[in-house]
């Protein structure tokens, strides 16, 4: 059981990597945004995981006299965050629309093979 | 019961996943996402009940409206695909009209 | 037993990432990706996390197919030369993975309520909500209030992300204008041949507009705030673009009037900030706007909602337009 | 009554259980892409309506249960669209209904 408490975390540390290798193993430009989606992802099941209270319930009052809540501030932070990630996402789609239209590709060696020319 | 229900869910999103990443065509991994928001939206419902907070249904109301979205956006990118190549193969049709000194310029590739 | 249901779901999550790294074909990948941000929204909701939850519905059921998809028609959908490196990136990633994984043995074990995370301001933020804000949501209290501050900043990030796209995208194509007539074999975005579909979008998109002036609106007393409202309504606005095509949408809601939001939403926010200066108090201090500190507090926090709300179906809706006008010029 | 109540949910809860188990099975076994979604389709109606039926009962007559109505009918609004636009994009792409398995290289982008 005291294992079990940890598996939450595993789950973080293997996403996360699952994320990174895609930035760094793979030369396609979306495969590394759709890598830092996913790492992204990562952290924010981090912060959500490390907010739960055990017995606790969401951080939103009701009549019916619950008194354990489970660590609003990460929720906030979070809430946020998918919002910005969502638009930065956007904007790195937009960067890599502008390499295709220039370069007539969007795979990083035959970018930089261009480049080298 | 809502256990039962939810237990039911979740095995069915766990085989919904299965056939998503088996395939074999495009168009059962579509199926599959749609199918795995429908189930989305269950889960939603019972686990609101089963942790007695139902003002939280508002979630699955919120899927219930927009995941509808996701399907049409993959109907409109086929159909967008299909035109572009009907367009791709008009032109290149043209320039095979044209003679043989109208090569084919760095196309698309794949 | 939640927490058994939450842990089958977790490893789910883990076999849709690694799948979405293994496959080379990217629409499968971005098919995938939905699966991903369904399971994690249901994660978040086990975890007590219903706001976010909620975020994560509008944003990756209503969006983030959209752009991607968007993008990879304006790309491609194969991965062509798939990995280089295989193995010296497996390595690196290997002993990054392995010195993460020593330092989760000195986390605090799942939902203990002795964690650190527990002590410090966020009981203080739970006890006096109530006193200070009066409202039954703690997270939208500390969204708007007491994290005031730091949701600006996030609204302005949205705000440059937002305009940086618009910068990039909106650049001239080989002398043709973005948007403009386009070659006559590719119209614009539209499904108009489709009569159930269309008939059926057409139906939605007055409840989801709805719904999400409610989520606006309720978000002081239940799960919603301006981030997943703004998400939500440009969802509403996506759908009728699918389904109309976008000229239609533009004429609903110009170009310009989404601008007028974007810079709207974060001037109001910044606003409300200085009538605090203003009205003899500190930056962002909204006690001093009503007649008593708490009345003060909650109207500032609807002004500042409604600001994000502007902001977010701003910036979300101009994002799409741009991706799909760059789709047909 | 209340006695009523509950085993009028309780069925209605366990059918609508089997018929969404049923259909992920379906969806997994059959053997080409439109039976599939014939049995994805019974999940979506006859599952998702026969559960959510089930817990309005259980929440008798409240908010929550016009918000589960709500819910109810635009799952019903949206995924037999949901089905149809999917099977008409996939027929026109040429899929064959007799087709048995259809070969990933044709039908994959």
């Amino acid at each position: 059981m005291e294992l079990l408490g940890l598996y939450h975390y595993w789950v973080f540390v293997v996403l996360l990597m699952i994320g990174f290798y895609a930035v760094v193993a793979k030369v396609n430009l979306i495969k590394k945004l759709i890598g830092i989606s996913l790492f992204q992802a990562a952290v924010f099941l981090l912060y959500i995981t490390m907010g739960k209270v055990d017995g606790g319930t969401a951080p939103i009052f009701s009549g019916d006299g619950a008194t354990v809540f489970s660590n609003p501030l990460p929720q906030v932070l979070i809430l946020t965050a998918i919002v910005v990630g969502i638009s930065t996402t956007a904007l790195g789609l937009g960067i890599v629309v502008r390499v295709k239209e220039e370069y007539g590709s969007i795979e990083e060696h035959e970018i930089q093979e261009i480049d080298e020319r | 019961m809502y256990y039962a229900v939810t237990i039911a869910t979740l095995i069915t999103m766990a085989l919904a996943l299965t056939r998503a990443l088996l395939g074999p065509t495009v168009y059962d991994r579509v199926l599959a996402v749609n199918m795995f928001g429908t189930k989305t939206v269950l889960l939603f419902s019972v686990i609101a009940f089963l942790a007695g907070r139902p003002d939280f249904l508002d979630l699955a109301l919120a899927y219930a409206l927009i995941n509808f979205i996701g399907v049409l956006a993959v109907l409109e990118f086929f159909r967008s695909r299909a035109a572009r190549r009907a367009e791709e193969q008009r032109e290149a049709d043209q320039r095979a009209a044209d003679g043989p000194g109208a090569q084919r310029r760095g196309g698309e590739p794949g | 037993m939640t927490v058994v249901f939450g842990i089958f779901l977790l490893t789910l999550l883990v076999i849709t990432a690694a799948a979405i790294v293994r496959t080379q074909n990217l629409f499968v990948a971005v098919m995938l990706l939905g699966i991903f941000s369904l399971l994690i929204a249901v994660n978040f909701f086990i975890l007590d996390a219903a706001d976010v939850a909620l975020t994560e519905a509008a944003v990756g059921a209503g969006i983030s197919t959209v752009l991607f998809l968007g993008a990879l028609a304006l790309t491609s959908e194969r991965e062509r030369l798939g990995t280089r490196h295989r193995w010296l990136s497996l390595s690196v990633v290997a002993s990054a993975a392995l010195v993460v994984l020593y330092a989760t043995f000195d986390k605090p074990r799942f939902g203990d309520p002795s964690a650190p995370v527990h002590q410090h301001v966020a009981p203080w933020y739970l006890e006096n909500t109530p006193a200070y804000i009066d409202i039954p949501n703690v997270v939208t209290a500390v969204l708007g209030s007491f994290r005031g501050y730091d949701t600006l900043g996030e609204v302005f990030v949205v705000f440059t992300a937002g305009i940086g796209v618009l910068f990039l995208l909106s650049v001239r194509r080989g002398g043709a204008a973005p948007g403009g007539t386009g070659a006559p074999g590719t119209p614009g975005i539209g499904l108009r041949e489709h009569v159930i579909p269309r008939v059926v979008g057409r139906l939605l998109v007055p409840f989801i507009l709805l719904f999400g002036l409610y989520v606006q609106f309720h978000g002081e007393y239940g799960p919603g705030g301006g981030f997943q409202a703004g998400a939500l309504i440009a969802a509403g606005f996506i759908l009728y673009a699918l389904v109309e095509g976008e000229e239609r949408t533009l004429a609903a809601l110009p170009q310009s009037w989404l601008l007028a939001l974007m810079v709207g939403g974060a001037l109001l926010y910044g606003a409300v900030g200085l009538a605090g200066i203003v009205l003899g108090s500190t930056f962002l201090d909204y006690s001093v706007l009503g007649a008593n500190p708490v009345s003060g507090q909650q109207i500032g926090i609807i002004l500042i909602e409604a600001g994000v709300g502007m902001t977010v179906t701003g910036v979300l809706l101009a994002i799409f337009h741009a991706f799909a006008s760059r789709g047909r010029a | 009554m209340e006695l009523v109540l509950d085993l009028v949910s309780w069925v209605l809860l366990s059918a609508g259980g089997v018929f969404v188990l049923i259909g992920g099975i379906g969806a997994l076994r059959m053997p080409n892409l439109y039976t599939r979604m014939h049995a994805a389709s019974v999940t979506d109606t006859m599952g998702a309506g026969l559960v959510l039926l089930g817990v309005m009962v259980q929440a008798g007559l409240s908010l929550a249960t016009i918000k589960l109505a709500a819910i109810l009918l635009f799952l019903m609004i949206t995924s037999p669209t949901a089905s149809y636009a999917l099977a008409n994009a996939a027929l026109l792409a040429g899929i064959k209904p007799n087709a048995g398995h259809a070969a990933d290289e044709v039908t994959e982008p």
